[in-house]
């Protein structure tokens, strides 16, 4: 493990626009150890990341292995050097209609090596066979685009495999697993760190990134401001580091009393995804739905907005019962969802703040015949961009251009003045920064106080322990045991989640 | 608009007068007509065509399916959208599937010629209008797109005392516009005072294109008096510039247009129309003569390599100002129009009625 | 280069040209800065324009309808039977074919949005329908005054007069079509600018399961924008009818190219990037322009398409290099 | 229903739906299912299905080309007029279009890759500038064996009898047209399913980014993939003055629409919901069938448009009601 064979990026600088992301960066990963790299949401990591593996080309700086430079200036040219990198977006590094098979040796394809015809039985056999050594019996037929979000992951670690990769970077690998997967995962990451590959981490979560990695680089503003073995440093320090400031992990809910029943849920069913679900929110509640990845929490979601077709079931508001047949309806009925996949579904980035803002309440900033105030259309994005704290150089900005934790504020905020009584989470600070992080429990914590019901889906146990009055876990698309705030612990709640309805002896 | 290639065929070789032709085939006497008759009849026509938009195809059509009902016959009509290579392979299709006589409407003799070589081969005969065709055994027919183009020219030349601004509608790409150019050439070479002072036109939306430029050149020339006259050499052209000099008001400019349809008809009579005059062979006589020859071909005959059917210039005055006219019963109006009885043989007469007493 | 100045040609890049080639034409020949060639360049373009604005609508949902131009045609030819084969009244004649517009859009809306064919493939197969229907419903013969039927009978009527006026007549010295494209770019312009719906609708196009899940019926608002699209295309085709006063057959098939291509060159119109209503007019007016001044120039109609082709490229240029660079 | 039915009609759905359509038209004309007749109607659209592949492997890399329709224009007279103005050997005569193509294709290529104007504005520029060029360089005149020109002088040279039988000759009894059609459908399909390259067509198709972070030279690969387009409509164009014997003016425009229709029908061969060359193949050939067919049963040319989109509609539905039911 010298130095000689280490890559180093040297003086890194890179701005989108005029705007600097990235500002005189170094960063250096050895052979054989797993370097993670921290810091808050638009810190510059995966642009960092990204430069390294040839997807964006820098303004300025070096990328060197020991005396040798590199000259990066495509994916493909730090294959060849044997650096390789697993995005956070999974879904942008496979091709939908093509096979598992032809997904895993798509480097190889791509790279111009070898046979000039595709010898489609011996590509199978060799991705069975990888596929196997990583424990994994996907079939290797199967078209990508009908893999669930971790069995993606899976495929797309195979891929690093079959490459002959010295350098490896996982940009945030762990956020669509289960802890369960996120494992098996920490298994591959030894493995080939005892092959001597070294690996960059990535990740949000401080305990696994304590637990797997040998160094500890943050970043700030696109800066590195503290780098470290990570024998070396404490969480505090980290989170420090990462804010400029302290921080203690809090949950702002206030207690507020608790109304009448809100929301009932009656044997809600959709496929096998989701099976009868019954479950209620009274007024002033938080109440979370915990589990693994693939529980069926975000199907579970879409169920109850309407958005995908419930096979059975009854949804009531306030003893009223709502037939959501699609979102409008769901939001009529005084329903609002945050989804998950917020880029997708929560924003629309190619609008500014304003029209995201907007857009569910146009009907009341709309006069007669429909034709929009624009003066309080105006006035009502200001306000919200005050109150929920939205960064943003103006309300004209597209939300596109915004950090990740703004464009879950625009997505959170755009549901703050319409007559929602009933609000689902989903996920809402998946990516997102602790600093913003903070600034939704907040503003949960304040839709609670105002008498709303509030459904918190996550697979963040932590948070679902800090913030909701109650907590159901969700297994295999049930919902298997419930809890009262403060009567379960961490590992209870994981035990059921992966284990379902046995009761712990 | 029709298209048709008189360059190899029609204009090389000397047109065979009508009559000369139907006397010299016309040989089989009254008594044996009625045997031929029957022969003649129930036979399964296709018409192939190159281009099927449009009134003056939908009366050629027209007067062809007539005729060959009135034969006792059975037509199919096989356009081809305008496209050569399918009109080709309609052409080979029709030869597979044994039609009994094959009629070709325009087309390019390049694209037909080993096809039709196939269909006589085969035994088939085959009639073809327009379409520039000169193999052994095929009869064609052509209109006299020059001559077309001089009877107008020569009105225009006339009305406007032989000195003016003209503008000219036309567009390159079809035999027939090629042919009605050259005339066009020749005449404005004879005639140094009449000057062009501009000249467009387009295939593609050829009607509402020649309106819009049109409004364009009037306005250019805002002067009463500044334009003579417009030479349209496609009807569809001079419906568009009808509109347009009619809508400026501008009525001191006469149109001259060639082709004559119905619609065409109509706005001719029209006093308050800017189009004047036209020059065209009737489409549905056209449709008669070709089954007539297909028909003499079928019956044995030996028949011409090629007919010139004579076109006649149509103007505003020779028609009546108090009923509406049509290519029906132009004929009474003007000489030469419509009742041709070229290719007419006595036993097709025999044929007709037999056919017709039914 | 100076990034200021790149940013305002990005913006006004579009119209800057524009002024250039009218000051060109205008220096060339001193009929063509007249108010009454003006006027009728904007006459030559209403109907494009009409067509062009419905193409624009269906591409704001992000859905390209290849149907338009058969649209056109068919309610041309049925504009034209009503009054000269069955003699109806003005109402009715004016009607109808909105409702078939509209019927039109409604079934590719229907393949579109229920049955989830590609906007592309289902409106081609529309485009085939239509065109076909509109041939075998005359025929083939175009529609014309006391017109000749196969039989030997005539038509008993002839084109109403006040429907002519629609495409010919003027209004306080302006032609009314020119009034009514006016009216209808100003309508649509406002209508998706500054109406709740129109919003709807351009955020639906924006990102159609992010609207869809802000509580927009996207469905409705796509189902409405094809709806619109033919409509549209109707007005173009009745438009048609009144100018050249018949029914021609396939009179529309040219128009799909030339209103996509108005749209495309609308892109580049203050840098906007998408389809606009603002951007679709100037598309159409340079249209417009360009043939007016090559014909009066007597450039042959075929540097024309070379000239079209060549500015499209150019505005596209500067749009898209711009996007790009911003992008990057 | 049941849903192994449902796969079922979804993947062979098409195909089934050819052999009924064939089955139908023999039972109702003893000379339809003949060898003759069938070699007829693979001849028919031996143009169109090059044309069509071009626009297949255009839409594999997920951009659509509008302008190969002016490239067989464009080719079609060059072809014609080397051989009847120019007297040039059959070797030139040959490649040249092909170069030709191949330019077109990389004008498109580096309008699209390079200055990033989206496909279809792109394309749609080309077609104009292409189409216009065509006319340009003929003065609008088609070109037949010694031709008049304007001026009255007559051109040297006539079509050259080896070039006509690569559109009219026969091989073992069997049309070359034919032949190199199944050579092409073959090559195309193998190449894009076998070849590492053909691979990377498809990966970048698929998904672009994936395919660029992989290291595929995507910019590359789609610049190949118009110019493969524009070379193959210029085969296209080359067969057709074969086949026509003459260089007509604007006789690729109505490729256009046929080409997007038969690789849209191929959409539906066996379940693709993309692209491809085999289901390419299968729409061409169910379009020939159907313009053979109904001209058989005496049915009217433009009922035949309301039956092709009908057909189209039909087998979209297939596809797609099946693919929206998987997806959700
Ligand atoms: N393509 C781009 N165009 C413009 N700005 C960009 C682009 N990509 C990243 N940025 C900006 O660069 C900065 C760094 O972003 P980056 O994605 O590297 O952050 P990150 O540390 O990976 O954050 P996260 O934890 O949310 O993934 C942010 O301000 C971001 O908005
Ligand atoms: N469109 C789909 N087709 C097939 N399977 C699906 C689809 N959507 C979800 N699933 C599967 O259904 C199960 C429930 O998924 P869901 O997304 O609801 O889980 P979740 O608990 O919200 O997990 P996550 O944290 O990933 O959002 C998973 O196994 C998932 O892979
Ligand atoms: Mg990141
Ligand atoms: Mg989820």
């Amino acid at each position: 493990m010298s130095d000689a064979l280490a890559l180093a990026m040297k003086n890194i600088s890179k701005s989108f626009a005029g705007v600097s992301a990235l500002d005189g960066v170094d960063f250096t990963l050895r052979p054989g150890e797993v370097h993670a790299l921290l810091g808050a949401n638009g810190a510059g990591k995966s642009t960092l990341m990204k430069i390294l593996s040839g997807a964006y080309a820098a303004d300025g700086g070096t990328i060197q292995v020991g005396d040798r430079k590199l000259s990066i200036a495509s994916p493909a040219d730090a294959k060849a050097e044997g650096i390789h990198c697993v995005y956070q977006e999974v879904d942008t590094s496979l091709v939908p209609h093509l096979t598992v098979a032809e997904n895993m040796m798509l480097d190889r394809i791509a790279a111009g090596k070898g046979p000039m015809w595709m010898n489609w039985g011996a590509i199978g056999r060799e991705a069975e066979a990888v596929l196997a050594r990583i424990g994994s019996r996907i079939p290797v037929k199967r078209r990508a685009d009908e893999l669930t979000l971790a069995e993606k992951q899976i495929v797309l670690i195979a891929r690093l495999l079959v490459q002959e990769a010295k350098f490896v970077i996982l940009d945030e690998p762990t956020a669509p697993l289960s802890l369960e997967e996120a494992d098996r995962l920490f298994g591959i990451m030894d493995e080939l760190k005892k092959q001597g590959i070294g690996i960059v981490f990535i990740s949000h979560r401080l305990p696994e990134v304590k637990q797997v990695s040998d160094r500890i680089t943050v970043m700030r503003d696109g800066k590195v401001v503290l780098s470290e073995p990570a024998s070396a440093v404490e969480s505090g320090d980290i989170v420090r580091a990462m804010l400029g400031r302290s921080f203690e992990e809090e949950y702002p809910k206030a207690t507020v009393p608790i109304g009448e029943t809100l929301f009932e849920v009656e044997d809600v069913a959709a496929g096998h995804r989701v099976r009868g679900v019954n479950l209620t929110v009274r007024r002033g509640e938080i109440v979370a739905v915990v589990g693994l990845v693939g529980a069926g929490k975000t199907e579970l979601s879409r169920l109850l907005f309407g958005a995908d077709p419930a096979d059975r079931g009854k949804v009531k508001i306030a003893g009223k019962k709502v037939r959501a047949a699609s979102p409008a309806d769901a939001v009529r009925a005084g329903i609002a969802l945050v989804p998950e996949e917020r880029r997708k579904e929560g924003i629309l980035v190619g609008s500014s703040v304003l029209h995201n803002l907007s857009l569910p309440i146009l009907k009341q900033l709309s006069g007669a015949l429909g034709f929009l105030s624009r003066l309080s259309e105006r006035k009502h994005a200001e306000g919200m961009v005050g109150q929920l704290g939205i960064r943003t150089a103006s309300t004209g900005q597209l939300v596109g251009y915004l950090s990740g934790g703004n464009q879950q504020k625009v997505a959170i905020g755009k549901w703050m003045a319409t007559d929602a009584e009933v609000f689902m989470f989903d996920e809402p600070t998946k990516g997102v920064d602790v600093g913003a992080k903070r600034d939704i429990f907040r503003i949960i914590g304040e839709l609670a106080a105002a008498g709303k019901g509030v459904l918190y889906l996550t697979c963040e146990f932590a948070e679902a322990l800090g913030l909701a009055d109650r907590i159901l876990v969700m297994c295999d698309g049930a919902i298997v045991k419930e809890f009262a705030r403060g009567s379960v612990t961490m590992e209870e709640l994981l035990y059921y989640a992966s284990a379902g309805k046995e009761d712990l002896s | 608009g029709n298209k048709n290639n008189n360059n190899a065929a029609s204009s090389g070789s000397p047109s065979v007068s009508p009559s000369a032709s139907a006397s010299g085939s016309a040989s089989p006497s009254a008594s044996d007509a009625g045997g031929d008759a029957d022969a003649l009849k129930g036979k399964k026509i296709a018409l192939i065509m190159r281009l099927n938009t449009g009134t003056f195809s939908a009366q050629y059509v027209d007067g062809v399916k007539k005729q060959v009902e009135k034969f006792g016959g059975q037509l199919t009509v096989i356009p081809s959208d305008n496209k050569l290579d399918v009109m080709a392979t309609n052409l080979d299709a029709a030869v597979t599937q044994k039609y009994d006589g094959i009629l070709l409407d325009h087309g390019d003799a390049g694209a037909l010629t080993a096809g039709v070589d196939k269909a006589i081969a085969a035994g088939i005969p085959v009639v073809a209008f327009d379409s520039g065709l000169t193999n052994a055994g095929v009869t064609s027919i052509a209109q006299n797109d020059q001559k077309m183009a001089e009877q107008t020219l020569a009105a225009l030349s006339k009305d406007s005392g032989g000195k003016g601004s003209i503008v000219k509608i036309w567009v390159a790409g079809f035999p027939p516009m090629e042919s009605r150019q050259i005339a066009y050439k020749a005449f404005l070479d004879a005639n140094p005072d009449i000057k062009e002072i501009a000249a467009f036109g387009t295939a593609d939306g050829a009607q509402l294109d020649a309106q819009t430029k049109t409004e364009a050149i009037l306005k250019q020339y805002p002067e009463k008096g500044s334009i003579t006259a417009i030479w349209a050499a496609w009807d569809e052209f001079a419906k568009g510039a009808a509109n347009a000099v009619k809508q400026a008001g501008r009525d001191e400019i006469k149109i001259y247009g060639i082709d004559l349809s119905d619609e065409d008809l109509a706005l001719i009579q029209d006093p308050a129309s800017p189009w004047v005059a036209s020059a065209a062979v009737d489409p549905a006589s056209i449709g008669q003569v070709q089954v007539r020859y297909l028909y003499q071909k079928l019956h044995g005959d030996e028949t011409p390599p090629t007919v010139q059917l004579d076109s006649v210039y149509v103007s505003r005055d020779a028609l009546p100002t108090d009923k509406k006219v049509t290519t029906a019963d132009l004929s009474q109006y003007v000489d030469g129009w419509g009742a041709s009885d070229t290719g007419n043989t006595d036993y097709l007469k025999a044929l007709e009625q037999s056919v017709g007493a039914k | 280069m100076n990034n200021r100045l790149l940013q305002f040609s990005y913006k006004y890049g579009a119209l800057i040209f524009i002024g250039l080639v009218i000051l060109f034409f205008s220096l060339r020949n001193e009929y063509f800065f007249t108010y009454s060639n003006l006027v009728d360049i904007l006459r030559s373009i209403s109907i494009l324009t009409f067509v062009a604005i419905g193409v624009t609508i269906s591409l704001t949902v992000d859905g390209f309808d290849l149907s338009v131009g058969s649209t056109v045609s068919l309610t041309t030819v049925a504009t034209a039977t009503m009054m000269i084969w069955y003699e109806l009244p003005l109402a009715v004649v004016l009607i109808v074919p909105l409702i078939i517009g509209a019927v039109v859009g409604l079934l590719n809306a229907f393949l579109i949005v229920k049955v989830r064919i590609p906007d592309l493939l289902a409106t081609l197969a529309v485009m085939y329908i239509v065109s076909g229907i509109h041939k075998t419903y005359t025929k083939g013969y175009s529609i014309y005054n006391n017109m000749q039927f196969q039989d030997g009978t005539k038509a008993p009527g002839v084109m109403n007069p006040d429907f002519l006026w629609i495409g010919q007549g003027k209004l306080f010295g302006v032609p009314f079509p020119v009034i009514l494209m006016i009216l209808a770019v100003i309508g649509a312009h406002v209508f998706l600018k500054y109406t709740r719906f129109g919003r709807q609708t351009t955020m639906t196009g924006g990102n159609e399961e992010a609207a869809r899940l802000s509580g927009v019926r996207v469905r409705r608002v796509r189902a409405w924008a094809y709806v619109a699209s033919g409509v549209f295309a109707a007005i173009g085709g009745i438009l048609y009818t009144a100018r050249v006063g018949s029914g021609q057959i396939d009179a529309g098939a040219p128009m799909l190219m030339d209103a996509v291509a108005a749209v495309f060159v609308g892109y580049s119109v203050f840098g906007a990037g998408r389809p606009n209503i603002i951007g679709t007019f100037v598309g159409a007016v340079l249209t417009g322009i360009l043939i007016n001044g090559l014909t009066m120039l007597h450039v042959q109609y075929y540097t024309t398409d070379i000239i079209k082709g060549a500015v499209l490229v150019l505005a596209l240029t500067v749009t898209f290099v711009h996007l790009s660079r911003r992008r990057a």
